[in-house]
């Protein structure tokens, strides 16, 4: 099946052994690549510098928040480091990061396919993400937008006099980087499955990401053309959202959020898909309920899209709509509860090795589930009055979007760093970044919960005194958080040199990804492979693998 | 700022404040012991079933799938029920208590502006008498900001577009926050003000202090400066409908559909007097939006409220044609039923 | 390698193309002259019926849907069920935004 | 396009190497094409439910901005439109048959048509923008009596007509653009059928072509009775 192991030597220097990094050399063989492994280098490279730069705004806000009077920065500075945090943070790395980074190098790998259905489209879709992300810089450059990452008109359209159309119009160009990713993945599932993969044998991660790029194709367009209407009525002003001559602001704001609460899916469905991998791969045993952790996935992809006002009850919608989209909110609130109980209950007799991913997986499905339960506060309406706009909201989607994203977007980098790069990352360093990854992500948001119900309103430069002493708590969560984030990138670029070199299948995971080198060829695998067994399962894949696989 | 005392929970000063702390607090209990007790599973089972030597491989075993049902069910049930509480909640919170004491606020870019119905007039501050439903009609002149009061656990969008209406009862004496809670622009966070709720007695001294008419009579002045009572006579001669006993009642239009008089059909009827033709009316008056501004809008909204909502008997004086209106001669109208007349 | 296996092809007969095509124009007659009456309230939903029905004999004549795999149905019904819920949720708050409160 | 010349291993030219035949590629062609075109229909289902809470709130503006339209016009172009749709189809039914010829005379006649029906746009805009009904700072609009009798009667409808008139300069504008890009790729169909790369087994880039122009025409098809024929505006 899988060539001999890849003696030191061969792996050092990348002779002998054939893989997509030492396919071809040269500037032009990665920015016109068209195999989608590159693709997804491209993107982690370019993801994780917009990291830094959205957890740089973010540091800086938490510093400012340490007193009282706003006394670092001005206020009009401080509103653009948040807007920028938010607009940095959701559309240039939550929304790309999983279905692009691990999405793009994984889904053809475990569909036994030799790429993704439209390659050309692929490389496209990378050139829009830095198009929008180069637009965006220079929007930063020359003085950055005050308006929030929701550019609520009519704020928005007739008083902010920053680079609003410059946001906008990179917001609209990401948004077809992120249709063109999903129309590949949609197409590639569909059409070019390996013999014998049916849908039930697919591992979780096809189901998380096939869900995941419905709601991107059926969402995003909704985004695209409502940020031509808010470029249209800001440069001619001619009344669309403008109260003055008859538009309506409230309008603006179910069109934004039809896209940008199915956004938050498109966030944490792929971070399931890649949290249900590590369960199945550290426990050694299939997911329990298999087609209802599948199935939930597509249940939050339809439901996800009924329940946007939700972000809108105190913001003039009628009362009846608005229970409408309050019991919708406690419908699509099942699916995720099925999905925590379903990865607790894969445990029970289990073989549960604590190695990075795992622990970082443990730490999201905790995680997880605080940011979930804490929406159903959200969603009870009459305390969603008190609740909404303050620190409390804040909390419950960072606890959801950092707690569970980030958290299991870095548990999939080092699940499948092995294969992505054929070395081991350093595990002791790993585990104690993961620890204070934890730690300090709980020591930030924790306290803002509380701000959050004592009535501080978000997106405040300046904050009434007895608020000081759990600010000041969460900026120290914060800088544990910020050395819990800067350790795993030192010592995975660390590890591209001096890492352990690591065989096909360094977890013993089950998968059609580790039935093949590492780093794989350009072509996936040396023949099609077909699949005769179930989705992790473990012991007729043991015996379909054979002995050569070092478990 | 002494460490020790800060606030882990805020004050319950309205009445509605208790029923929301109850759902807050039920809630925290019931995901409280939902998040604690799937760590501790975690937890426990991640240790007693880690991976060792001797065990390897997973024991092909799986938990009977019935649990699945239950943590469908179940989950659905509860959902159920808080949903149904917190509809309740806002549902309360949404219905105005009637005899409240109205109050009319204005957000402007970063002050709010209240003011009474007795004339008073606050920026930033807001003097409110305890045990008494206080109903607050705002409307914004700029963007969207949010009139959020903290400690009675009431917060509404105020839009540039239309009225809106708030209300609370304040249950405890003292000085409480008020917020904005709706990014509005530079000074967003300075947007911010005290309600001093006071003892009944203080509160008529303190009205009686600052009073320079009520806001009504204010109105009444506006309405004279506008030369609105050219045209709305209080007796049928006068070319526009009479206004005494309009407000909170049907009225009919000319395309005969029926309108109730509410705040916002008021203040349409003055911005844009042609939308809403009141049947047997011509449409003469002329349009004042961009002259009235928001604090005078509010003043002829009182005034017009004041005219009392009970329908007066219409007795008219016999006063004579006072004057003779340019747009063409105005044949003189019955006084039994106003007919339209065509222009 | 397996066998060269080209796209099964349904040649669609012309008489049904033309067929089409006259619908489509008589529809197009059909929605002016239907303006031109005074069916107040009526007017819209007829307009919407007669553009629905041109929409899906393009749909599944011109485009072919009527003999392709069930998946490309999911993905027309799909498609307008979505844009459905939004026009739907968002007019429930439009629609009831002055209903009073009991 | 990949280029025609003959790949190593017997393989048709133009099937790409990571499919496995070309059925499997013309489903995965077919499926991507009504995936975009789902996302083109939510692109277009945004702006018109912005025009239809618009259109509810301001019947009479609705109206008005009607009645400057010129139905005559309007129905003229929904005719063309149906006509390049029926051509289309059969440039594609040509490219199953595999008689090349055909599918450059029926590509050609719905290029001529598509073209015509831009040409009619151009003249309809041009109308209205002598007319002053350019929203934003051009606007002064030379209106109908009828019209300026309902302005004076009711003024607060001129902001919403100029409302009615972005959303018609909007997605008829919109429509034009899909158009445009529509013409550009039949050109290049026009191109590779003249080189006859089409036949029975491999007409993939027709048929998705043909898609692609029918979801346009669909479109017009709702544009027309939304912009054109709306209940008031011709009493």
């Amino acid at each position: 099946m899988s060539t001999a192991t890849p003696t030191l030597l061969d792996v050092r220097f990348g002779q002998g052994v054939r893989n997509y990094l030492n396919e071809d050399y040269g500037f032009f063989s990665w920015l016109l690549t068209k195999d989608h492994k590159r693709i997804a280098i491209l993107y982690l490279i370019s993801v994780s510098i917009m990291f830094v730069l959205g957890g740089f705004f973010a540091m800086m806000m938490r510093v400012e928040l340490l007193t009282p009077e706003g006394d670092l920065l001005t206020s009009d500075t401080y509103n653009k480091f948040f807007t920028l945090h938010g607009v940095v943070m959701i559309f240039f790395f939550l929304i790309p990061v999983i279905p692009a980074v691990i999405g793009n190098f994984i889904l053809p790998i475990m569909l036994g396919a030799k790429d993704l259905a439209f390659p050309k489209l692929n490389l496209l879709s990378w050139y829009l993400y830095m198009i929008a992300a180069l637009i965006g810089l220079v929007v930063i450059i020359t003085g950055g937008v005050d308006t929030g990452w929701t550019f609520y008109t009519p704020f928005s359209t007739q008083y902010s006099n920053t680079h609003v159309f410059g946001t906008t119009f990179a917001g609209f160009i990401a948004g077809f980087s992120s249709i063109l990713t999903g129309l590949n993945f949609i197409v590639t599932t569909h059409r070019m499955r390996a013999p014998g993969l049916t849908w039930y044998r697919l591992p979780l991660m096809v189901w998380a990401l096939y869900a995941t790029s419905i709601v991107i194709l059926l969402a995003t367009p909704v985004l695209a053309i409502t940020l031509v209407m808010l470029m249209l009525e800001r440069t001619i002003g001619v009344g669309i959202f403008d109260p003055a001559l008859g538009g309506d602001p409230v309008l603006y704001q179910h069109m934004f959020w039809f896209y940008s609460h199915p956004a938050v899916y498109i966030m944490i469905l792929p971070a399931m898909g890649v949290a249900s991998e590590v369960v199945a791969a550290f426990t050694r045993k299939k997911i329990f309920g298999y087609s209802f952790v599948a199935y939930s996935s597509l249940a939050i992809a339809f439901l996800g899209f009924l329940v946007w006002a939700h972000h809108m009850f105190v913001a003039g919608i009628s009362t009846y709509s608005a229970m409408i989209f309050a019991f919708l909110s406690f419908c699509v609130a099942v699916p995720s509860a099925i999905k925590v109980f379903n990865w607790t209950a894969t445990l029970y007799r289990a073989s549960v090795s604590w190695q990075t991913p795992m622990m970082y997986i443990l730490g999201f499905i905790g995680l997880f589930t605080i940011g979930g339960v804490t929406g159903l506060f959200l969603a009870a309406l009459g305390l969603d009055v008190h609740v909404t706009d303050t620190y409390f909201v804040v909390a419950h989607f960072h606890y959801v979007m950092v707690g569970g994203t980030v958290m299991a977007y870095l548990a999939g980098i080092h699940y499948w760093w092995p294969k992505i790069t054929g070395k081991m990352y350093p595990e002791w360093w790993a585990r104690l970044a993961a620890l204070l990854v934890f730690v300090g992500f709980n020591l930030t948001f924790f306290p803002q919960f509380v701000l959050g119900y004592l009535g501080m309103p978000r997106r405040y430069h300046a904050y009434a005194p007895e608020f000081q002493v759990l600010n000041v708590l969460s900026t120290a969560g914060a800088s544990v958080l910020a050395v819990g984030y800067i350790l795993p990138i030192v010592y995975l670029i660390w590890a591209l040199k001096f890492g352990r070199p690591a065989g096909p299948n360094p977890w013993g995971a089950v998968g059609l990804e580790w039935t093949t080198s590492s780093p794989p060829p350009k072509e996936n695998f040396h023949e099609t492979p077909v699949v005769s067994w179930d989705a992790y399962d473990y012991p007729a894949m043991m015996k379909a693998m054979g002995e050569t696989q070092n478990v | 700022m002494m460490l020790t005392d800060f606030p882990l929970f805020p004050e319950q000063a309205s009445t509605v404040a208790g029923d929301v702390d109850n759902l807050f607090i039920f809630l925290c209990v019931l995901t409280g012991t939902v998040s604690v007790l799937v760590f501790i599973t975690i937890f426990f089972l991640a240790i007693k079933y880690r991976r060792t030597p001797t065990n390897e491989l997973a024991q092909d075993y799986e938990p009977p799938h019935l649990l699945e049902l239950a943590w469908i069910v179940i989950p659905s049930i509860i959902f159920v029920g808080i949903f149904v509480w917190g509809s309740w909640l806002y549902f309360h919170l949404a219905r105005v208590p009637n005899h409240a004491i109205p109050i009319y606020a204005t957000g402007k870019q970063w002050m709010w502006k209240f003011q009474h119905a007795t004339g008073q007039r606050e920026i930033n501050m807001l003097h409110v008498p305890v045990n008494r439903p206080i109903e607050i009609t705002m409307a914004s002149e700029d963007v969207i900001h949010s009139l959020y009061f903290p400690a009675f656990r009431v917060k509404a969008d105020v839009l540039p577009s239309r009225y809106r209406k708030m209300w609370f009862q304040a249950t405890k004496t003292g000085r409480y926050h008020i917020f904005c809670a709706e990014y509005c622009g530079t000074l967003h966070s300075g947007m911010i003000g005290w309600v001093e709720v006071m003892e009944p007695t203080e509160y008529q001294k303190w009205l009686a202090g600052g009073a320079e008419g009520s806001l009504a009579s204010q109105g009444e002045q506006l309405f004279q400066k506008y030369a609105c009572n050219t045209c709305h006579t209080n007796d049928a001669t006068g070319r526009g409908p009479i206004l005494a006993g309009v407000y909170g009642n049907d009225v009919m239009l000319s395309d005969n559909t029926v309108v109730k008089a509410d705040d916002n059909y008021v203040r349409e009827s003055i911005l844009n007097p042609r939308a809403k033709i009141v049947k047997g009316f011509s449409p003469i008056m002329p349009i004042f939006q961009g002259q009235v501004s928001e604090d005078d809008l509010m003043k002829l909204l009182a005034y017009v409220r004041s005219l009392g909502s009970t329908k007066q008997p219409i007795n008219p004086p016999e006063s004579p044609q006072s004057f003779q209106s340019n747009a063409g001669a105005v044949t003189p109208q019955t006084t039994t039923q106003p007919k339209g007349n065509q222009p | 390698m397996s066998q060269e296996h080209a796209p099964h092809i349904h040649i669609t007969p012309l008489w049904i193309y033309i067929a089409v095509f006259l619908a489509l124009a008589a529809g197009t007659l059909l929605t002016w002259y239907a303006s031109t009456l005074e069916l107040g309230a009526l007017n819209t939903p007829v307009a919407l019926l007669i553009a629905t029905t041109k929409a899906i004999l393009v749909i599944l004549f011109f485009m072919h849907a009527i003999h392709s795999t069930r998946l490309t149905w999911v993905v027309i019904i799909g498609s307008f069920l979505w844009l459905g819920t939004l026009f739907v949720l968002t007019f429930a708050d439009y629609l009831t935004r002055h209903w009073a409160i009991y | 396009m990949s280029d025609v010349t003959e790949h190593g291993h017997g393989h048709h030219p133009f099937l790409q190497h990571h499919f496995e035949d070309l059925g499997q590629q013309h489903e995965a062609s077919t499926l991507a094409m009504w995936g975009f075109l789902a996302t083109e229909i939510l692109f277009f289902g945004g702006v018109l439910m912005a025009y239809w809470v618009y259109r509810i709130s301001y019947p009479e503006a609705w109206a008005l901005g009607a009645h400057q339209q010129n139905t005559m016009y309007g129905g003229l172009n929904t005719i063309v439109l149906i006509i390049s749709s029926l051509t289309m189809a059969l440039a594609v039914r040509n490219a199953q048959l595999g008689s090349s010829r055909g599918t450059v005379l029926m590509l050609i006649l719905t290029l001529i048509f598509g073209s015509t029906f831009l040409g009619i746009k151009m003249i309809e805009y041009h109308m209205h923008y002598t007319e002053g009904l350019f929203p934003g700072t051009h606007w002064n609009p030379m209106l109908s009596e009828h019209a300026r009798h309902v302005l004076t009667m009711h003024p607060e409808l001129g902001p919403k007509l100029q409302l009615f008139m972005v959303f018609y300069w909007g997605m008829t504008g919109l429509h034009a653009v899909h158009m445009v890009i529509g013409a550009g790729l039949l050109i290049w169909m026009i191109w590779r059928a003249a080189k006859n790369h089409f036949g029975p087994e491999y007409y993939g880039p027709v048929e998705v072509m043909g898609l692609y122009w029918h979801f346009v025409d669909i479109v017009w098809i709702f544009l027309f009775p939304f912009l054109y024929l709306i209940p008031g505006a011709h009493t």
